[in-house]
């Protein structure tokens, strides 16, 4: 499979669709731990970046992944808009003007983007929020180019990872963001930003598993 | 869902839009990215007082754009932070050439957005300082967590730095003095009812019959505890005593006493908890110099209350008592 | 019933107690009986404007006492009208010497006990006239019923005879004022949700989920006919199409519009509703020349607005844009 | 039986328990084609004219009415509130310095009550009100009177004819007060004020039923 600029949008497309579609379940996670707006968040964005790539398809994968970062900034706000923002921004740098994405290239936008999330949200693991999701993802992904996976093997070891990471996220005490005021009562849910990037990872490795067979 | 509304995906441009309609004497909106600006912005020499935050609370902050407080206010969808280029429109729409303030409130979607537009107007040349407001006592406060919110105290840091900016203090001197505001003003809310926010549709969170949730916050999120609902000076007595545990106060100190309604509370309720908060004070020796007493602070239609109290000085009294011209607050002028 | 009240037999004195406290530069309270008077009266020689009613609609009447605005303001118990002794008490209390003007919403009980306390105060000599409002259009006008009901025009026109007796109008020419506004002023009204009356501790009447009351009365008496809740454009029309028809307008007219919340409306609903009223007006040519939006005539907390018409002319714009110095209007002062 | 100023003074009493305890009745009433307040007004005007008569009984029949006519005037408020004070007002004069009330004065005092509440509030009969029990009531007691009968007699013809009258608001559609603004809409729902003017006067004939007894 290629994974040229082209692909890179489609795939955005479909995770778009994918939040879309999980919208209601993402606010609601972020209801009894937070304030109801997380789905209707990314929904907006990505909203916004379908209509962004409707009026062009960047030259390169790097450029695709500047213009998601640059709309999720302008239009999501709230703790998802510069967290996810700063993620797929420090992923276009990682990526560069390569015209293809390998599965090493992959792996290192991963990395990259998981650095920016902390960099610019200070969380670390175990603080239950997207990073406990990313964290696991990344080590997966990167393991999994170590051993020789093709791109699409690469993302479903980072979905997979993901999504046990978001699941791990259940029982944790928060101690970053809005569920961080409950304390105590933020244990027993799960936490709606570690949810939707296991989302996001899941509709990219569908999508490259689609593109692949 | 029972609201005012045509479209929730519009609401809250459509509310900007006759906000514009009610007050063309004050202000003047931006729609994209949206921004509420002073009318005669922007001031030259003055030091512009910038703020913002979710939708779903006004007359916060939009309604205290005007002389003598905010130059502009970003106002972002329903509880959600604004993005950064709201922010960033927002500074080069007001700069005067003297720097500006922001003032935000601790949420980590608010810090995060306002951080990243205070380096884009940096980029632009425009010296910009950021003050970041955790007034509310419900949350423990730790280096470790999020931090305390910023709730009822904004106001108040909004008028008295405001008033310091139209006198023509320096960005430094508007910087300090809202520290001091800071060290000085502490909150603490709760909730009779939940309030719906417009694109979920439902109530954020459900009470039973007789129940409060003491120390929620302006988004509906959970407090401390979910107590019964007793008396007037029950409520007050749970709002009070957390916030003098924190910052003791007593014989002799001078106090300006915000009483907030979060919104469906009506006037004659915030009057008898008023008239509760202070009698309460009173009987500590805390001398209530000044107080405002209305829904500054709100969270949609959420039934309740919070009680605010800032440490007065006479400093702070007279930059208390400047004229202001906004829709929310006005006087002397 | 949630609400923040010690005791329902005791809400109304308790939350005078805490006006006074919050507005000790504005007004006095006087319990025994009841009356919120402006702080520094009597003013000698000038025509004392005194209104009252139920409590439970505040600001409205209490948060309208101040320079510019209202000598003294009766509340009665909540949503019923105030007794005589009180009336005849406000009377004594800012008597200037130069005649009273008694401003009372067409309600039976208002006009009865207002009547009473008329002849009480005549005969310890001072000379009073008694101007009725009656400006919502729910209620079909006829001589063989109780007649319209008195509703958001109080404000306007508390206002607008405020302002020419402060500047030392005489007590006709404060009269006649006030029937010019009375012809040129028209409200209409509708909820969202019911009030809870305190001393009832159940909501007055029942909605259906999707269902509001057009017409309401701010008691929350029924309305003139239940329909669905639909869009803010549509609800906008229910109150404009009624007043429009009652007060046709057209082309060049020029007019001050309120926009009302009956409480428990927030004021992003309000903004949204009252940009529509501004661009249904202007489809018509209409000019919208002043606004007042916000919470200035409530039914506790009521979810729910009306609309207020006024026509304007040079005269009542200036006395509008008068200064006016209150608890819940303020401006040029 | 005697009816002099002692026993005019239980007999208000009487019937501020019988208001006291029909207080939710009354609010309940006003709630459909009212404000729900007429219970909670009358109650709160009794209870003072109670605390009044405590502070000591006029020596008079007369004095007696005055008291209750004046406390309700100042502490009720509403419509009732002059009504019922006017009434009372009217009957205390009618009644004069009287020392006992005899059959032709009560019925005097109660024309001249009815004669008050028409005279501050100008409703007829058939418009919803007090008037629809207070008329029949009137006419009833002052044929008992003409026949002979004693106080007693005359306070249960009253009260017989005030409850059909009360009854009778049922259907009609109010002309005044605050029911009106429903227009068609008040039909078929008892009229508040009719209702306690029938309960005030049977409590004032079971009282006087009593004491004779
Ligand atoms: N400091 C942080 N670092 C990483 N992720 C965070 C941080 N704070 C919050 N989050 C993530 O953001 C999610 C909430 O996003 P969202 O609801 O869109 O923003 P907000 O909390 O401003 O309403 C949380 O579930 C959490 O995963
Ligand atoms: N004009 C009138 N004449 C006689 N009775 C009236 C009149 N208006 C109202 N009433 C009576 O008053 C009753 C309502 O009293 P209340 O509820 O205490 O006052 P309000 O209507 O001011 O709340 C009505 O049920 C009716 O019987
Ligand atoms: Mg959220
Ligand atoms: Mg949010
Ligand atoms: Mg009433
Ligand atoms: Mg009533």
């Amino acid at each position: 499979m290629g994974c040229a600029e082209k692909d890179v949008a489609d795939a955005v497309r479909a995770a778009a669709g994918v939040v879309r579609r999980h919208r209601d379940e993402l606010v609601n996670l972020d209801r009894p731990i937070g304030d109801a707006d997380h789905g209707e968040n990314l929904g907006r964005g990505f909203a916004a970046v379908v209509a962004a790539l409707d009026a062009g398809v960047p030259s390169s994968p790097g450029g695709v992944l500047e213009v998601v970062a640059k709309t999720l900034i302008s239009t999501v706000g709230g703790a998802a808009g510069p967290l996810y923002g700063t993620g797929f921004l420090r992923a276009a740098r990682a990526v560069g003007a390569a015209e293809e994405l390998d599965a090493a290239t992959v792996a290192a936008a991963l990395r990259a983007a998981l650095d920016g999330v902390v960099a610019r949200g200070g969380a670390q693991l175990g603080d239950k929020t997207v990073v406990d999701a990313l964290a696991p993802a990344v080590a997966a992904a990167e393991s999994a180019a170590g051993g020789g996976a093709d791109v699409a093997g690469v993302l479903r070891a980072a979905a997979d990872a993901a999504a046990e990471g978001a699941e791990s996220t259940v029982p944790l005490v928060a101690r970053k963001g809005r569920a961080s005021y409950l304390g105590e009562r933020s244990a027993g849910h799960l936490d709606p930003g570690a949810r939707s990037a296991s989302l996001l990872l899941r509709a990219f490795a569908d999508h490259a598993a689609g593109s692949a067979g | 869902m029972k609201k005012i509304i045509n479209d929730p995906g519009t609401v809250v441009l459509d509310a900007l839009r006759g906000m514009a309609l009610a007050h063309p004497d004050l202000l003047r909106v931006r729609e994209d990215p949206a921004v509420i600006v002073r009318a005669e912005a922007p001031v030259p020499r003055k030091v512009a007082i910038v703020s913002g935050g979710g939708s779903g609370h006004e007359p916060l902050h939009g309604g205290f754009v005007g002389h003598g407080m905010l130059d502009a206010a970003c106002p972002g969808a329903v509880f959600t932070s604004p993005t950064p280029d709201q922010v960033a429109a927002a500074v080069s729409l007001t700069d005067g050439g003297v720097g500006t303030l922001l003032i935000v409130k601790n949420y980590t979607g608010d810090v995060l957005n306002f951080e990243t537009a205070a380096e884009l107007a940096a980029a632009d040349g425009v010296e910009v300082r950021t003050v970041v407001i955790g007034d509310d006592v419900a949350v423990r406060d730790s280096l470790h967590t999020a931090g305390r919110r910023g709730v009822g105290g904004t106001v108040l840091l909004e008028k008295i730095v405001g008033a310091a900016a139209e006198r023509g203090a320096s960005l430094e001197t508007c910087e300090e003095l809202a520290h001091r505001v800071l060290d000085r003003v502490r909150s603490m809310g709760l909730a009779l009812t939940s309030c719906t926010v417009p694109h979920v549709g439902e109530p954020t969170f459900a009470l039973g019959e007789d129940e409060m949730e003491v120390g929620i916050g302006i988004h509906g999120e959970p407090g401390r505890r979910r107590v019964p609902v007793g008396t007037a000076d029950d409520a007050v007595r749970h709002l009070l005593d957390p916030i003098l545990e924190d910052m003791p106060l007593g014989e002799g100190d001078r106090v300006l006493l915000f009483t907030n309604s979060t919104g469906g509370t009506p006037l004659i309720e915030l009057y008898v908890a008023h008239g509760v908060a202070e009698r309460l004070l009173a009987e500590r020796g805390v001398r209530v110099e000044r107080r405002l007493v209305g829904p500054y602070v709100t969270s949609l239609e959420m039934q309740g209350m919070s009680l605010t109290l800032l440490k007065l000085d006479d400093e702070l009294v007279e930059l208390w008592d400047a004229p202001v011209s906004t829709a929310a607050l006005r006087w002397g002028i």
